[in-house]
């Protein structure tokens, strides 16, 4: 049964104006209320985003849900929404997270709450925008007004650096973005068209790709983060509110993978292949380098910071490894796993990140520190955190049967396909992922009773277990079965990899 | 016979030397006002010259409305100087460079 | 129409701007606010002139022996200049009745005469008009610079504002007075057929040219011709700033069409060219400048400069949908720069002008909503989404790809970049700092609602361009044929 | 030849009055070498055969405005020693931009161009050419708008003049309590790095 | 069969929600109730499959539970392959987590987290039969790294013990290394066989035998070698083969019935499963199974060494257990697949018997560990005592034994054996042989004859352990005795495994053996006359000399070869190599890359040196603004002839 509303733009609308409405009008009532206006509305979008999924049809690769009205006139910039099963699974992730990020801030932010609420709510509507715009432009507003919200959920709520890391967070970004509004503006003075579908089919020169991709990657690379433009990621997180890391590695990061499906890959097929080597490189070094940074650090926060960007490592190397599979293979659907691997890793660590952000945001709010020498021996008096933490950690360190593996097996058994080495170091995160999550787990969680300040530590509430079982359930469902998730991006990724396989140089030549 | 050149370069070099005038003077704002006539009178000599060979009118009356603003000009630049002065008792150029940067 | 019909509403000024005059020297001393609302209606009664279906026309109407033009774009310019500066009046007649009253009588009938001067130059079709209409703004300018008499900073930056603008109509007059030798004439449109034709006097042409470009780059305040700028936006009372910053730039952008464009477009490949270098030039100084600001109103100064590099960037593209770009941007900026200025009336006391950064403090603490506004008027400024600022900066930079210049536009985001920094520290300032005194931003209903609508305004152009865009389209519209 | 030596005379003493403007020490004597200035170039000005320019020049600028600037000059009493300080400095970097600037219009504006073969001398004008006549004609018909605009333009300057300068009650040295009410430490008072009285100078 | 199979996994996995999750609730009988009925279940289920599939002739069952995820076209799916490999470890492992259920009401009584403990060995259990029922790879891995994580969460179990958590760390990372390789291999099988699927696997590798594939330019590999090398790589890691061996001594932090399920009778065993079960592919490539000779080779040898010189009385078990997946991994080695599992079947037994045992000592003790504080137990604990004879009999391989049998055979196979390396294996054997004697009597010896070491208060309170924890030593140690005489026929030479295990001709040492086997009694008996038996009688004779007779000796032999006796104590170095190595090298490498590639480099020269760089051009342009007229008047000047310069002069054209 399919229904007759605009669902992807109340998902889009209902959030933002909301958000608004809490904002503005929740200055004058109590905090309580605020929260569950702010509450209710997330469970809405949620139950909006999960009618997507009902009626999404899964054995089409065109966009579903599709909306499109006259935005501007003068340029033919329209309104242009919809999404496919490569956009569905992130839509959910952000009304899911967003849900989560609500509940988690309901005690621990006391100050300006409806701000908080409505900001977070705000970024929801621009998130999902951004996963289903289909016109350049308006994916461009959605993409950059998302920087505005977070700018100030970190400036305010942050921790005591939060200054330098929001801006640092906002230029880091606001420096790709910029660049990519330079490529779809000439892509537009090609195409003749801000239409998401007619860049996609415009013919480029290989040296006119080139200077595309590298614009899309400034964008999308400062946003998943991959080395070397992952500075910010460690910053921002460490000063972020707990709910601001969260929805910062949940969904943020999401966006840089969700660009290069979305623009590089389709737009620039050619400029892709001709520097898959590059994607790959910092792909790999992702994983390995920050792997090892990861290990050293002393601040929690930190640490799970650096191990998202050696996640998201797995997240390009999936998505960039087709052309070494296609090369090996001859036939670019082969590279379909690696893809879905990368789709998988987005989600999952949308899951795995949040909650372990959580986990420390749960501590944070006891301890009044990130810092892994400040604990010791919190299982003794918090077992039931302890636990979930476990579980967590070990999704982390991509223990099968958690979410963490599915995207990390996929995309390592078949980047064996396109190389072994890359298969080989890839499969460090093994050891190393293992390792920095594990040693972390190991002395804030284990042991004696570090100091009297841990003795006092009271265990999670039930609020807090709500959220933390809400995402363990998702991570084990994840890992158990994650057919379901698969299901609904096979055609969608088939239909990705012909785009890719369409060379447009090939194209330029005949014509 | 005087050529237009020859007009153009005495417009020229007046340009110049009350360009030179106002980097020169540093210390008196009213030898700058005095540059800027002489600026003023240049360009009219250049009008009227031009006016002259090209059988034209206009530059004439360009001339006249010249003539016309910058007494209008000098009026008020000398009304500035005299509250300036007011409020600092110098009309020193260097003196007056309390916002900077 | 016949001549008087045409300039109609620059005759309805003149009358009114007396009358404002009289009103402010019988009955200002004992009604403050006549003067203000006299102003206002004068405003209104002239935009309603300029609005009214009647007086747009639809090709380009010559009056006055052709020295004087009325065309879609000079009507378009003018409505919107008539908005600004009635909306500076509400912010000024606010900041007056909060202190300085003495200067408040002669500053709406200066203000007015300035807008008459703006009225001129943007319809003129000559360069006689043109110098007089930009000296009649000018000269009001300088002396509402001044008129803080009391004030030294005032005084010093009248100083500076009138030596350097008459040097720089010096230069103006200088090319003029080239662009007349070589072409004989004075006439814009005669000259348009004249340059066409006079190939061989490219060199002598460009000469004066260049002379030209000097001009209308002093009076848009575009590197290096931009010194006085900042002095100028730090020294004046904040309701001049605010009007230089505003409704003058209309203009400025206007002369520059009727210069650049009416006059002179067979030297396009020329000043294009010209255009390039100060646009850079401007972009960077302008942002670098601005970091190191810490007076606000300096800042919004350097931002100015900045802004107005960006706006060359829409000219610079010669195309009909480039000015139309650059057209846009100047109106956006002026509302932005509007509100900023706004903003600093707003927390302005009896004691202090509030024009420091720091007097920004907290400021979301104090008055969450206003914060607000100033937040959209940043980001805005910054070209971020979804605020009208963007779309300014996203149309220009559409113009410079498709003219080809990308990476002109690589070098323009660059510098956006760069400028985003300082935005930013200002959201920074409001939102993530403590304020320095707790309590709350008083203000009457008035300026609070304006400076609102403001914000808005710029909010909703963000969310719904479409309608300006077209707007400025087809006001230039007429040059597509080139 | 006589032409020639009348311009070369008149632009002679025009460009040294100039110079004399920007270079003497004395601000008074300089508004009197700009007056000398005036009156070389109304020379030229007659010679271009514009008559009524020269005169409106010699009137108007001669009369008002410069003495304007010599009441303005007196009135406010310049310690001219300061005036002339560190004057010699400037004198060649100066110099060299005037130069510079000289050899960059000098080459534009040159014989080149502007020589007699390319742009010829007019012939002498008959008696009965009435100067003031065909200005006054335009001015009235052609160039109505400029004229009015101008007209508002000195009135402007007028209105101008008088809010700058006139100072109506402000005079009144009785206190003011609003004023004072309104008095707050950053303007009034000014922390000033003093010498301590023990350090010797 | 299914649903039966589907049963007997979930069963353990539903008692160990229960217990972990509602432990509180039930109780901690609640708890202890509910899971040994849970794996008693699966015990008894797991018999009734087993009769099934070797009695009743049954065909192995191959069925698919449910489709895990379908990507790239290649359905990965959960399900099962039951067969005559399968269901023996089904039964081995269902039945000593069962006995240890057992036992732990008894050891574990005071301890605070009863409940949890039983939670974790079930769910140990569940783990440990998703791997041996798995019909796939990605199954396998499950169960591989779900065994790991319980391991890791068990040998942590008192978490208060810096040495536990310390040792559970060290057990999972490098376990990690062993599945790092795993998962190559299994990406490797994905690549090249389209198919994760064992029985499709299988059926392919003969046609891929002589695939080759080039890892870097100019060599060349055999594709099956890689992949077999790969997944032997993960064996090394779960069945602590040298050198990923480092991580079993610690993990002796455990609680006992751990080190006895754990450590010593299923999950270690599984690398040596896992090769069985890949035979197919492992006899497609005699470099690999050369590798896992010299490799188990190199483990029985030494790390029986090391048990001479433990006190600690799990860690001697604990290097015995060692020494003898060793003994396994030379069985695989030598394509005796048979007779590793028949060993890993046997030594189950025996090896469980002995752990418990030692914990039935500690416990007695009041956990001490120290064999130099022990003595003379045999009078206090004399089931404990018994079963432990009974133990060490069979661990040194006493004709008639369970291990006799599987030792022996695996001895004669080796001795049979063409591969490369299969004379170093013969010797490391034999020579195991004698050590492993010498420190299992020398366990027995120092822990239960003797002087009485122990103080005072201890030796009060000393009596035998409750019937919850002896029963389990008596059950285990029947089939210590009787499994040998039983299973050795059958499972040696009768093709008791069918078609579970694939040998090429070439390799099959086995058969060639069979071909002397008549009967187990003649074996038995044939055994007295061989030099295994020698060997092990020469060890229990040393022991007895050395620990009882003249117990000065040791200490003074020490002294006498202190550099050999300081290496044994070091442990041959691995410990500190990797402390040094691994550990700090990685913890140095991420200090480097941070502090100077993104703290230095990136964040401090790129990013906040452009930043201050833009300070620098703001200040640096600020003084341009000087405040000063002339100055001003000056930039227009000079802006102007820029201008005139390039456009009307064409300065720069």
């Amino acid at each position: 049964m399919h229904s007759d509303l605009p669902l992807l733009s109340l998902c889009i609308w209902l959030p933002i104006l909301g958000g608004l409405w809490v904002i503005f009008a929740g200055s004058r009532v109590l905090d309580r209320a605020v929260k569950q206006d702010a509450l209710i509305l997330a469970l809405a979008t949620l139950a909006l985003s999960l009618l997507l999924y009902r009626d999404f049809n899964a054995a089409s690769a065109t966009m579903q849900f599709a909306e499109r009205y006259t935005w501007i006139d003068a340029f033919k910039i329209y309104y242009h929404i919809g999404i496919d099963g490569i956009a569905l699974p992130l839509v959910l992730l952000t009304t899911f997270t967003t849900v989560i990020v609500v509940i988690a801030g309901w005690e621990v932010i006391e100050d300006r709450v409806n701000q908080y609420m409505g900001a977070f709510l705000i970024l929801e509507g621009l998130m999902v925008g951004v996963f289903s715009a289909l016109d350049s432009i308006l994916f461009y507003v959605f993409w950059e007004a998302m920087l505005i919200p977070m700018f100030l959920i970190i400036g305010i709520w942050g921790g005591p650096r939060r200054v330098y890391a929001t801006i640092k967070f906002f230029l880091y970004t606001f420096l790709g973005s910029v660049f990519m509004l330079v490529a779809l503006l000439y892509l537009h003075a090609q195409a003749g068209s801000f239409a998401l579908q007619d860049m996609q089919d415009v013919v480029l020169t290989l040296s006119e790709q080139k200077w595309i991709f590298i614009a899309f990657l400034l964008a999308f690379a400062v946003k998943v983060p991959m080395w070397p433009v992952h500075t910010w990621l460690p910053d921002a997180h460490v000063e972020a509110p707990t709910g601001g890391s969260v929805v910062l590695a949940a969904i943020m990061l999401k966006m840089g993978g969700y660009g290069f499906l979305r623009f590089s890959l389709p737009i620039t097929p050619d400029a892709a292949a001709a520097f898959d080597w590059l994607m790959i490189l910092l792909s790999l070094i992702a994983v390995v380098y920050i792997g090892f940074v990861a290990l050293v650090q002393q601040d929690m926060k930190k640490l799970i910071a650096y191990s998202s960007i050696s996640h998201m490592g797995f997240v390009t190397l999936g998505l960039f490894m087709m052309f070494d599979i296609h090369a090996n293979t001859g036939n670019f659907q082969d590279a379909a796993m690696g893809v879905e691997g990368a789709m998988v890793q987005m989600i999952s660590h949308g899951f795995i990140s949040g909650a372990m952000f959580l986990c420390v945001g749960v501590l944070y709010d006891r301890m009044h520190s990130r810092m892994i020498n400040d604990y010791g021996g919190v299982v003794n008096v918090m077992p039931r955190f302890a636990a979930f933490m476990m579980l967590f950690a070990m999704a982390n360190a991509g223990l099968p049967a958690t979410s963490g593996f599915v995207g990390e097996f996929l995309v390592i058994v078949s980047s064996f396909k396109a190389n072994f080495w890359y298969a080989f170091l890839a499969a460090t995160t093994l050891i190393l992922g293992a390792a920095y999550t594990l040693w972390m787990y190991k002395r804030v969680v284990f042991g004696e009773i570090r100091n009297s300040h841990v003795a006092e530590l009271t265990d999670i509430t039930g609020r807090e277990t709500l959220v933390l079982a809400s995402l363990a359930v998702a991570v084990l469902a994840l890992g158990i079965w994650p057919a379901p998730l698969l299901d609904v991006m096979h055609v969608s990724v088939e239909h990705l990899l012909e785009q890719v396989a369409q060379s447009k140089t090939s194209i330029a030549a005949y014509e | 016979m005087v050529a237009l050149a020859d007009y153009l370069m005495v417009g020229a070099i007046l340009f110049c030397v009350s360009v030179a005038g106002i980097f020169i003077n540093r210390k008196n704002i009213i030898v700058l006002l005095m540059c800027i006539e002489l600026m003023l009178l240049a360009v009219n000599l250049n009008f009227i010259a031009f006016s002259h060979f090209n059988h034209d009118i206009g530059g004439q009356v360009f001339v006249f409305f010249i003539l016309t603003v910058a007494a209008a000009e000098s009026a008020i630049g000398l009304a500035i100087l005299v509250v300036l002065f007011r409020n600092r008792s110098s009309i020193n150029v260097d003196d007056i460079s309390a916002m900077r940067g | 129409m016949n001549d008087f019909a045409l300039i109609l509403p620059e005759a309805t000024l003149l009358v009114l701007a007396c009358g404002v005059l009289l009103l402010d020297a019988f009955i200002g001393k004992r009604v403050p606010a006549a003067t203000f609302w006299g102003a206002v209606v004068s405003c209104l009664v002239v935009l309603a002139q300029v609005a009214s279906p009647g007086y747009m026309p639809e090709a380009a109407v010559f009056g006055f022996a052709g020295t004087l033009r009325v065309d879609v774009m000079g009507t378009v310019l003018k409505s919107f200049l008539l908005v600004l500066v009635v909306v500076s009046f509400f912010y000024a007649h606010e900041y007056f009745s909060k202190q300085r009253q003495e200067v408040q009588g002669e500053y709406y009938p200066l203000a007015l005469f300035a807008t008459l001067g703006m009225m001129v130059l943007v319809s003129a079709n000559s360069l006689l008009t043109i110098y007089l209409g930009l000296e009649l703004l000018s000269l009001s300018l300088y002396s509402l610079v001044a008129l803080q008499r009391d004030s030294v900073t005032a005084s010093e930056a009248a100083m500076k504002y009138f030596v350097l603008g008459a040097l720089a109509s010096g230069m103006l007059l200088y090319g003029m007075s080239m662009l007349y030798g070589v072409a004989g004439t004075l006439d814009l449109s005669e000259l348009l057929i004249k340059v066409g034709n006079l190939e061989e006097q490219r060199l002598l042409l460009t000469f004066g040219l260049v002379f030209l470009v000097v001009g209308i780059a002093f009076k848009l305040g575009v590197v290096p011709f931009h010194m006085w700028l900042p002095d100028v936006y730090q020294g004046a009372a904040t309701p001049v700033t605010q009007f230089i910053g505003t409704a003058p730039k209309l203009a400025a952008f206007g002369m520059a069409m009727r210069l650049l464009v009416d006059g002179l477009w067979g030297l396009s490949e020329h000043w294009q060219q010209m255009l390039i270098i100060l646009s850079i030039l401007s972009m960077g100084v302008g942002n670098l400048l601005a970091i190191a600001q810490r007076n606000f109103k300096r800042m919004l100064a350097y931002s100015t400069i900045a802004h107005m590099g960006f706006l060359l960037l829409g000219m610079l593209s010669a195309t009909a949908s480039g000015y139309a770009a650059s057209m846009f941007y100047v109106t956006l900026y002026a509302l932005m720069s509007m509100g900023a200025f706004g903003s600093i009336i707003l927390l302005a006391s009896a004691r202090s002008e509030a024009d420091e950064l720091s007097d920004l403090a907290g400021l979301a603490k104090r008055s969450p909503w206003f914060a607000f506004i100033l937040l959209i008027l940043m980001f805005s400024m910054a070209g971020v989404p979804p605020f009208g600022g963007f779309w300014a900066k996203w149309f220009v930079l559409k113009e410079v790809i498709v003219a080809d210049y990308v990476w002109l536009a690589g070098i323009a985001v660059m510098f956006s970049l760069v400028g985003a920094y300082y935005y930013l520290r200002i959201v920074k300032l409001m939102y993530f700092d403590e304020p320095e005194t707790p309590y709350p931003v008083s203000a009457t209903t008035d300026l609070k609602l304006v400076l609102s609508v403001n914000g808005l305004v710029v909010l909703v152009l963000g969310i719904v361009p479409s309608t300006l865009m077209s707007v400025c389209i087809s006001a230039t519209i007429p040059y597509l044929p080139w | 030849m006589f032409e020639q030596t009348i311009f070369y005379l008149f632009s002679a003493g025009l460009v040294f009055a100039a110079v004399m403007v920007i270079t003497v020490r004395n601000p008074v004597h300089a508004v009197l070498f700009l007056v000398v200035a005036f009156f070389a170039s109304a020379g030229l000005w007659l010679q271009l055969e514009a008559e009524f320019l020269a005169i409106a020049l010699v009137l108007v600028y001669v009369g008002a405005v410069m003495v304007l600037f010599l009441f303005v000059v007196m009135m406010l009493d310049i310690n001219i020693a300061v005036v002339r300080e560190g004057f010699a400095r400037y004198v060649p970097i100066a110099g060299a931009v005037a130069v510079l600037m000289l050899a960059a219009i000098g080459t534009v504006l040159g014989r080149d161009h502007f020589g007699l073969a390319q742009v010829a001398a007019p012939g002498p004008v008959g008696p009965e050419h009435e100067n003031t006549a065909e200005l006054g004609r335009v001015l009235y018909t052609q160039y109505v708008l400029p004229f009015e605009v101008a007209s508002v333009v000195l009135l402007v300057a007028i209105i101008a003049a008088i809010a700058l300068t006139l100072r109506g009650t402000r005079q009144s040295k009785a206190p003011r309590p609003e004023h004072q009410v309104l008095a707050n430490s950053r303007e009034r008072v000014r922390l000033v790095k003093a010498m301590s009285p023990e350090t010797p100078e | 069969m299914k649903d039966l199979c589907l049963a007997i996994v979930l069963a353990p996995l539903v008692g160990a929600i229960a217990a972990g999750l509602f432990g509180r609730a039930l109780g901690r009988s609640g708890a202890h109730w509910i899971t040994i009925l849970s794996v008693g279940f699966s015990f008894a289920g797991s018999c009734l499959v087993f009769r099934d599939i070797v009695f009743s002739g049954v065909e192995p069952l191959n069925v698919v539970v449910y489709t895990w995820l379908v990507s790239g076209g290649v359905p990965f799916q959960i399900g099962f392959l039951i067969d005559q490999l399968t269901i023996t470890m089904m039964t081995v492992v269902t039945f000593v987590s069962w006995m240890v259920h057992i036992y732990t009401i008894g050891y574990m009584h005071d301890d605070p987290g009863y409940q949890r403990f039983f939670s974790y060995i079930s769910l140990f259990t569940f783990s440990m039969l998703m791997l041996v029922m798995a019909n796939n790879f990605v199954q396998l891995f499950f169960g591989w790294e779900a065994v790991g994580v319980v391991s890791y969460l068990l040998i942590g179990f008192w978490f208060k013990r810096d040495s536990a958590i310390y040792a559970n760390l060290k057990a999972f990372l490098v376990n990690r290394v062993g599945d790092f390789g795993f998962l190559l291999g299994i990406a490797a099988v994905l690549t090249y066989f389209g198919t994760l699927d064992y029985a499709q696997v299988f059926a392919k590798a003969p046609s891929l035998a002589s695939t080759e594939i080039t890892l870097w330019a100019g060599h060349d590999w055999s594709l099956l070698s890689v992949i077999c090398l790969c997944l032997f790589v993960g064996a090394m890691g779960k069945s602590a083969q040298v050198p990923l061996h480092v991580w079993l001594p610690d993990s002796m932090e455990g609680p006992t019935p751990i080190s006895a399920l754990i450590h010593a009778a299923t999950m270690v065993t599984a690398g040596i499963f896992m090769v069985a079960r890949m035979s197919p592919l492992f006899e497609l490539s005699t470099t690999a199974l050369s590798v896992v000779l010299v490799i188990g080779s190199i483990t029985t040898f030494f790390m029986g060494l090391l048990g001479l010189v433990q006190h600690d009385i799990k860690r001697v078990i604990a290097y015995s257990t060692l020494s003898q997946l060793g003994y396994m991994t030379v069985a695989l080695g030598a394509s005796a697949y048979a007779a590793a599992i028949f060993h890993l079947f046997t030594h189950a037994f025996f090896k469980a018997l002995l752990f418990l045992a030692a914990g039935s000592v500690i416990i007695g003790m009041h956990h001490e560990q120290d064999m130099r504080k022990m003595g003379g137990l045999r009078r206090y604990m004399p089931i404990t005592w018994i079963t432990s004879v009974i133990g060490t009999l069979a661990l040194t391989g006493f004709p008639g034994t369970a291990g006799f049998f599987s030792k022996d055979a695996i001895i004669e196979a080796v001795k049979l054996s063409h591969t490369p390396g299969a004379a170093l294996g013969y010797w490391a054997c034999l020579i195991g042989v004698f050590i492993t004697s010498l420190y299992s009597f020398r366990l027995l010896f120092l822990v239960f004859h003797g002087r009485e070491r122990m103080d005072h208060h201890t030796q009060e309170h000393l009596h035998e352990s409750p019937a919850v924890v002896w029963i389990p030593l008596v059950a285990l140690a029947i089939p210590s005795i009787v499994a040998g005489l039983i299973a050795a026929g059958p499972m040696l030479f009768d093709g008791y495994f069918g078609g579970s295990i694939v040998v090429h001709a070439e390799h099959n040492v086995l058969e060639h053996l069979g071909k002397h086997f008549h009967g187990a009694w003649a074996f038995v008996g044939h055994g007295f006359t061989q030099a295994p038996f020698w060997l092990a009688f020469a060890g229990a004779a040393s022991a007895w000399f050395l620990y009882l007779h003249r117990p000065e000796l040791p200490a003074r032999i020490a002294g006498a070869f202190k550099p050999i006796h300081r290496i044994l104590e070091n442990k041959y170095g691995f410990d500190a190599f990797n402390d040094w190595f691994f550990a700090g090298g990685a913890r140095g490498t991420g200090g480097v890359l941070w502090r100077w590639g993104d703290a230095g480099v990136i964040d401090g020269f790129l990013i906040n040196g452009s930043a201050k760089m833009v300070a620098w051009c703001a200040d640096a342009a600020r003084q341009i603004q000087s405040g000063y007229l002339y100055h001003y008047a000056f930039a227009m000047i000079l802006g102007l002839l820029a201008l005139l310069g390039i456009f009307v002069h064409g300065v720069f054209a």
